[in-house]
């Protein structure tokens, strides 16, 4: 009755917990309401951790509120000498051994779920034909802007990472420039993006979780990079297994057939894509470059949902066509220390950049 | 502050026998210094021979870590009574440095 | 040398300091320079805060917002948390044990000029060119990619400010282990200068990793060496290893001193003893040794791989134990004491509830599978602000209202000590609390600014609403300092009439040799000791005879200097880094005419015997007031 | 008791290097030191063995191709050797034959300068036939700053010598400066330990493979 009784209320505080942290923050950058299989692996693990670690707050509370009520001087009396106690063998033991068991209940769950965590075994599978079954992706870390190249499809995009619902994706991920670390919070922990390793790991997106947020993520990056560090964000597109499918057929597509302007003003912002030399760093092709472009690929550059990582074009005051505008006109002081250059006026003339922004706005696989 | 400590606690008449004491431990370390000689001889050679370096390797850090035993111990005195504090601090920083070496050869990769 | 209390002139003052080998001034020197350089430290905080107080600001510049924030954790850790302790363990630690000083006088001040030398040198990049920008952990692949001096300044200041860190660790072991009072057997030993043992050691073990990182980054980036060039070879992870088996115990530094003075106000201001004596000793010395191998677990995201994440987590958690042992003896030498809420004991009763909070965040961390998600988020910045400043900082302010009757002879307002008391309490707790959560909402750490409509907006706010709390305690507490000064009523031996241990058995401050005749040391709180049976002194442990002093040094201030000097010059002869186009010709001699000097007077100091002098017997019969300078 | 007062050998104390507490705490803070100084190789070894034939091309040599033995072995004779010669010079302190000890240590520095100059050759050797340098990897970076930190405390441990020899030539032993030489000898062997880790780890265990 007794042990019921402790088990009801640990569980409550469980419950409660876990309910009060979940009102917290927004769904798709918050930690607290995972989005998927591993995040969900970790939030458990912080659950039950911040349990144990309300419990001892909670004896520790009640002993020393106790200690430093009853045995105030102004209650006992000026002149007391206290008794000079020397210690306690049977009380040292007890708080020596109740922590090493809360302890060890943290442990095991922490070296299970590490382990757990770590297992790609997954990766190495492969069907009759000798292909890889699970989806890979290449995560390359660049000074304010992430590459997300699919080896096994060849096919790369930037900044917009694309992934399929309800599966494990593989990431291998390196760092170009310096070290940088990549983080969706709500989808699961992050990995250090080093400069002389790959590292390997994997996270899983849950379809329900995705549609609350609009099948949009926010990723982050989580290692001190620079001045724009701050500003390294990248974002999630999440849809199901087969629209993923289509979506990768799209995009091998637009390598084979010529892109062809739809309009004048096109026609010219391409022209000035060529001249200014945007193409040398930013390919439109996403076959081309993988792992070695100097820029962010803009294949799918008109169905962004931001431009550079933190310009909202879903934003009601400020258009898509607004946002290309001042992040060409200003990138420098947008993301300072990055590495495009600044187009003023002098060097990219108002009638150019309407029309560039017309031809980027055009730049689109997927969208019907 | 220097004078709290009188000078000798061994009456002088020790002297004799003092002296014989540090004969006897000279000769200890010539002793000790020709075992190391001697140490350092059979790492060479063990290197030279060419055996495969799953058995070399810990003859060579088995042989160094005698002669530095015996570095310590003869040529450095700690040996001698009151070397207590000396060797927790250096074991100390031994296994320190153990630890240190050690992750450096497994999770420093490549 | 005359005892007699005699007015100087400022100049005299002045050179007094410079050239003093005592330990109590040279106390004085930490303790006015940590401060100051935690003014620094704090002022840089409270822009950091400013600048976040509101999403998408532009306070401060990105490039201006990673050097405050760098300099803000270097200062802190290393020009003001660490020093301030320093100041307060050679104030006391010496008066502990019943020993007329340290065991290596011109060390000590060595240790101090270099330290100084070093914070120095490291500020001075603010006006030279800017400030390094890579964290105080200064990773290896954004530090040898950064621009400019700034990395070249955090490099060469913390190269000079941690010799003088690991001279003076060695002169407190020594001087634990060598001049303790006769009859003060280790385990009579005070509990803060227990824990100066235990920090002592920590330092002599962890700053040589320290060491060889920074010359490792400074061959890379002043040398042309390829450390952690990629391309080269190279790896960045030695860096984070080697910085981290430094760091990690680093820690431990900060807080063993700072429990080792709350032991102390507990058992004062409870009249009691000590609960568990030995097993605070035990614990202190535990966490120490822990302290060595759990390094890796700010390294769970590099990508070491399972079986190392999970040693080292379960490696860390095993820290609790000991850590709990410690907070469980203080609440119980509480229970059953009589306990005077001073300000001394304010600060260690909210010292409690506040530490273990930030120790149990601390294990939330470990859990390496959840740190994934922890690690470089405001949970983690809210984890150490509550372990540092609920631990150390709370430790600094309950030590220097304990400790400033012995060290200046004179007691800090009650009153004002309070007020201080409840704003930093409040303010700090407003400030670090809601960052746990701004962690786990996905903020991550060491951002110049964060965009809005991602739910972050109130909490860093309320944030740095809290940081203002903060600032107004300290100035009062800065108000409180002049005015005590200023009124100078001078206070006896035990101004706290509780006192238990050594230092509150001589004047205050004490005399320039502290104790006239050695005291004779019969068990654990010998004062108290003494008091219960009525005794109002110590008992001699020999008779009154000659003492021998050791000779004031400008020696040691040229030597620091030299190095300050020699600096300048290595930092700036990196003309080949052609993409600078700089190319400063004197570099080079200004480099060894630096290390000419400093070796010079190395040189002088050995040639040159000094003996020292003697206080001679009929001086301190005549010295009855035990004569402050 | 004074510390400049003259013996004879006869009233010198046994162990002069601590029988004044100067000297003890000396005595202690040095062997701490090298407590300090042993984690610090160990960083240095550690970080070497990390960056062990780490070289950006295949066109750069590797430890195997390079090292020469039987020039370490010299030097690793010479070093061992002059341990042996600085114990004698401290036997003869305690003896209190100043004189001898002097003769004693000027043959160990001659040692350490014979190793200096081997070490020298050494790497000259390396950089002009293998143009293996300082700069030329993260390999070449290690190697030369665990062997340069060790040539360092060479040359420091015969400054000291040195100054000591000088300083105190015409003054004979006292209490005062017998723990200072006793102190330097001690250097000088933990010099000689860091070597046999050297010579074993580095460059026995690099021909190896
Ligand atoms: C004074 C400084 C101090 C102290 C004392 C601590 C104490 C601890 N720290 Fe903290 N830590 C820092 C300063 C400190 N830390 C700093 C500065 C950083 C960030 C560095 C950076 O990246 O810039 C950091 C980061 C840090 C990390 C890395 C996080 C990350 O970057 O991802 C981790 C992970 O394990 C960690 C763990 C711990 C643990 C387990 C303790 C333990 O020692 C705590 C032990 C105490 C208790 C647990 C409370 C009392 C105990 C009881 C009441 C008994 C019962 C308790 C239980 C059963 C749980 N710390
Ligand atoms: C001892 C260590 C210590 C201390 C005491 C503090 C104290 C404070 N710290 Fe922190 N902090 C660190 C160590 C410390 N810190 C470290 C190591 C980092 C990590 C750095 C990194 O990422 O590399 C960090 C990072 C850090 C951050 C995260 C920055 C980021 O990641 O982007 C923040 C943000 O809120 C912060 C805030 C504060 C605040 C508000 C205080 C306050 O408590 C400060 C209180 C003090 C004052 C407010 C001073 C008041 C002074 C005056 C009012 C001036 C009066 C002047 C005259 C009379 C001349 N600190
Ligand atoms: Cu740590």
């Amino acid at each position: 009755m007794k042990n019921g009784l402790k088990k009801w209320r640990l569980l409550s505080l469980f419950t409660a917990l876990a309910f009060i942290l979940s009102g917290c923050g927004e769904p798709f950058v918050s930690a607290l309401q995972p989005a998927g299989e591993v995040a969900r692996q970790q939030y458990n693990l912080m659950i039950l951790s911040a349990v144990i670690m309300v419990v001892v707050i909670i004896v520790v509370a009640i002993v020393y509120i106790i200690a430093i009520t009853k045995f105030r001087r102004s209650k006992i009396g000026e002149d007391v000498i206290p008794k000079q106690v020397e210690g306690s063998h049977t009380l040292e033991i007890m708080w020596t051994v109740i922590p090493i068991i809360l302890v060890l209940v943290l442990a095991v769950p922490t070296v299970y779920v590490t382990f757990a965590l770590a297992d790609q075994a997954e990766m190495e599978e492969v069907d009759e034909e000798g292909n890889r079954t699970a989806l890979v992706i290449d995560v390359r870390a660049n000074l304010y802007w992430w590459e997300f190249a699919y080896p096994d499809q060849g096919i790369v995009t930037a900044q917009d990472l694309v992934v399929p619902t309800d599966q494990n994706v593989y990431f291998n991920v390196i760092g170009h420039d310096v070290k940088h670390s990549f983080w969706i919070p709500a989808v699961g922990g992050k990995i250090d993006t080093n400069v002389e390793n790959v590292n390997t790991f994997y996270l899983n997106f849950d379809s329900e979780a995705a549609e609350n947020v609009d099948n949009l993520f926010y990723g982050k990056c989580a290692e001190l990079c620079g001045p724009s560090h701050a500003l390294m964000d990248f974002k999630v597109q999440t849809m199901s297994g087969d629209e993923f499918e289509e979506w990768v057929t799209a995009m091998q597509e637009v390598a084979e057939e010529e892109q062809q302007p739809e309009n004048e003003l096109q026609a010219r912002g391409q022209e000035v894509y060529q001249d200014q030399g945007c193409i040398g760093c930013h390919a439109v092709d996403p076959t081309q470059q993988i792992g070695s472009s100097t820029g962010p690929n803009l294949t799918t550059f008109g169905e962004r949902s931001y431009v550079a990582g933190i310009l909202d074009n879903r934003d009601p005051d400020l258009s898509q066509e607004d946002n290309i505008k001042d992040w060409i006109r200003n990138s420098d002081s947008l993301k300072p220390g990055n590495k495009m250059p600044v187009y003023n006026e002098d060097d990219l003339s108002d009638e150019d950049l309407d029309a560039l922004t017309e031809y980027l706005m055009s730049l689109k696989v997927f969208s019907e | 502050m220097a004078t709290q400590q009188s000078t000798s606690a061994n009456p002088k008449v020790n002297y004799k026998y003092r002296r014989k004491k540090a004969k006897q431990e000279m000769r200890q370390h010539v002793t000790s210094f020709a075992l190391m000689i001697f140490m350092t001889l059979i790492a060479f050679i063990a290197v030279m021979a060419g055996f495969d370096k799953i058995y070399v390797y810990p003859i060579l850090l088995v042989l160094a870590a005698m002669q530095v035993v015996l570095q310590l111990y003869y040529f450095m005195h700690m040996s001698h009574k009151g070397h207590g504090t000396v060797a927790l601090f250096l074991y100390s920083g031994v296994l320190v440095a153990f630890i240190t070496v050690l992750t450096f050869v497994t999770i420093v990769w490549w | 040398m005359s005892t007699v209390a005699q007015k100087k002139g400022f100049l005299a003052v002045l050179w007094d300091y410079l050239t003093t080998v005592d330990h109590k001034k040279i106390a004085i020197l930490y303790l006015t320079s940590g401060g100051f350089f935690f003014l620094v430290g704090g002022i840089e905080a409270m822009i950091i805060r400013i600048q976040l107080a509101v999403p998408d600001n532009n306070f401060v510049s990105a490039g201006l917002y990673n050097e405050l924030l760098t300099m803000h954790g270097t200062t802190m850790i290393f020009l003001a948390a660490m020093p301030l302790l320093f100041g307060f363990m050679n104030a006391i630690v010496p008066l502990q044990i019943g020993a007329r000083d340290v065991a290596f006088p011109f060390l000590n001040s060595l240790g101090f000029w270099l330290f100084f030398f070093g914070g120095v040198f490291l500020n001075l990049s603010w006006f030279l060119g800017g400030a390094p920008d890579a964290g105080w952990t200064s990773y290896a692949s954004l530090s040898i990619a950064s621009e400019g001096h700034g990395i070249d300044f955090y490099v060469l200041g913390l190269q000079i400010s941690g010799a003088g860190t690991l001279i003076s660790g060695i002169n407190f072991l020594v001087t634990i282990i060598n001049m303790r009072a006769p009859g003060m057997t280790y385990m009579r030993m005070p509990l803060f200068t227990w824990s100066t043992f235990v920090a002592s050691a920590l330092i002599l073990f962890a700053f040589p990793p320290l060491t060889v990182g920074l010359f490792l980054m400074m061959f890379d980036r002043m040398f042309g060496a390829n450390f952690f060039d990629a391309s080269m070879g190279g790896n960045t992870i030695i860096w984070e290893h080697l910085f981290w088996i430094f760091g990690h115990p680093e820690v431990y530094i900060l807080i063993l001193p700072a429990f080792g003075i709350f032991s102390e106000i507990f058992a004062t201001f409870s009249r009691k003893r000590l609960f568990g004596y030995a097993a605070m000793v035990f614990a202190t010395v535990l966490i120490g040794f822990l302290g060595f191998m759990v390094w890796a677990h700010h390294m769970f995201t590099v990508g070491l791989g399972p079986t190392a994440n999970a040693i080292f987590a379960v490696a860390t958690m095993a820290i609790a134990v000991p850590t709990g042992v410690k907070i469980f003896n203080w609440m119980l030498t509480m229970w059953g004491g009589s306990i005077s809420f001073t300000t001394p004991m304010l600060y260690a009763v909210a010292f409690i509830p506040s530490f273990t909070a930030g120790g149990v965040t601390g294990v939330m961390l470990a859990s390496a599978a959840a740190d994934y998600q922890y690690h470089d988020t405001y949970f983690v910045v809210a984890h150490f602000h509550y372990v540092i400043i609920g631990g150390v900082v709370l430790g600094l302010l309950a030590g220097t209202h304990f400790y400033w009757p012995k060290m200046f002879g004179t007691m800090l307002n009650e009153f004002l000590g309070k007020i201080t008391f409840w704003l930093f309490l409040i303010g700090f707790h407003a400030t670090f609390f809601i960052q746990h959560f701004l962690g786990l909402m996905g903020m991550p750490r060491r951002i110049w600014k964060f965009l809005p409509g991602q739910g972050l907006d109130m909490p860093n706010l309320i944030s740095t609403v809290g940081a203002f709390f903060m600032a107004v305690a300290v100035i009062v507490l800065l108000v409180n300092i002049v005015i005590t000064q200023v009124k100078n009523v001078r206070v006896g031996n035990d101004p706290w009439g509780d006192g238990r241990t050594l230092e509150w058995a001589i004047p205050s401050p004490p005399p320039f040799y502290n104790f006239k005749q050695l005291p004779l040391v019969r068990g654990l709180d010998p004062y108290w000791i003494e008091k219960m049976e009525g005794n109002t002194k110590m008992t001699p442990a020999e008779p009154l005879s000659d003492i021998h002093m050791p000779n004031n040094s400008f020696i040691p201030f040229v030597m620091s200097l030299g190095l300050f000097i020699a600096a300048f010059g290595a930092m700036y002869q990196v003309s080949w880094r052609a993409s600078e186009g700089e190319s400063f010709v004197w570099a080079l001699p200004v480099l060894i005419i630096g290390m000419l000097i400093t070796i010079g007077a190395m040189a002088v100091r050995s040639l040159k015997d000094d003996h020292g002098y003697h206080i001679h017997k009929e001086d301190l019969l005549d010295d009855e007031e035990g004569g402050r300078e | 008791m004074d510390t400049q007062e003259k013996f004879t050998s006869r009233t010198w104390p046994e162990s002069p290097e601590k029988t004044t507490l100067e000297g003890k705490n000396k005595f202690l803070g040095f062997w701490l030191f090298l407590g300090g100084e042993t984690v610090l190789f160990a960083s240095l070894f550690a970080t070497y063995l990390a960056l062990k034939d780490k070289v950006p091309g295949s066109d750069h040599y590797l430890a195997i191709d390079m090292y020469e033995l039987p020039l370490v072995f010299i030097m690793t004779m010479l070093l061992l050797t002059s341990s042996l010669t600085s114990v004698y010079a401290m036997y003869h302190m305690k003896n209190y034959n100043f004189q001898k000890m002097k003769i004693w240590l000027v043959v160990t520095i001659g040692l350490g300068l014979a190793f200096l100059g081997f070490e020298i050759y050494e790497f000259y050797h390396y950089v002009h036939e293998y143009e293996h340098t300082f700069t030329s990897s993260a390999f070449g970076s290690a190697f030369y700053t665990l062997v340069g930190f060790h040539g360092a405390h060479v040359v420091v441990g015969l400054g000291w010598f040195i100054l000591l020899l000088i300083r105190n030539t015409n003054r004979g032993l006292n209490l005062y400066n017998a723990p200072k030489f006793f102190v330097a000898s001690l250097y000088w062997h933990f010099i000689d330990v860091v070597w046999v880790f050297i010579f074993t780890v580095v460059y026995l265990m690099g021909m190896v493979g």
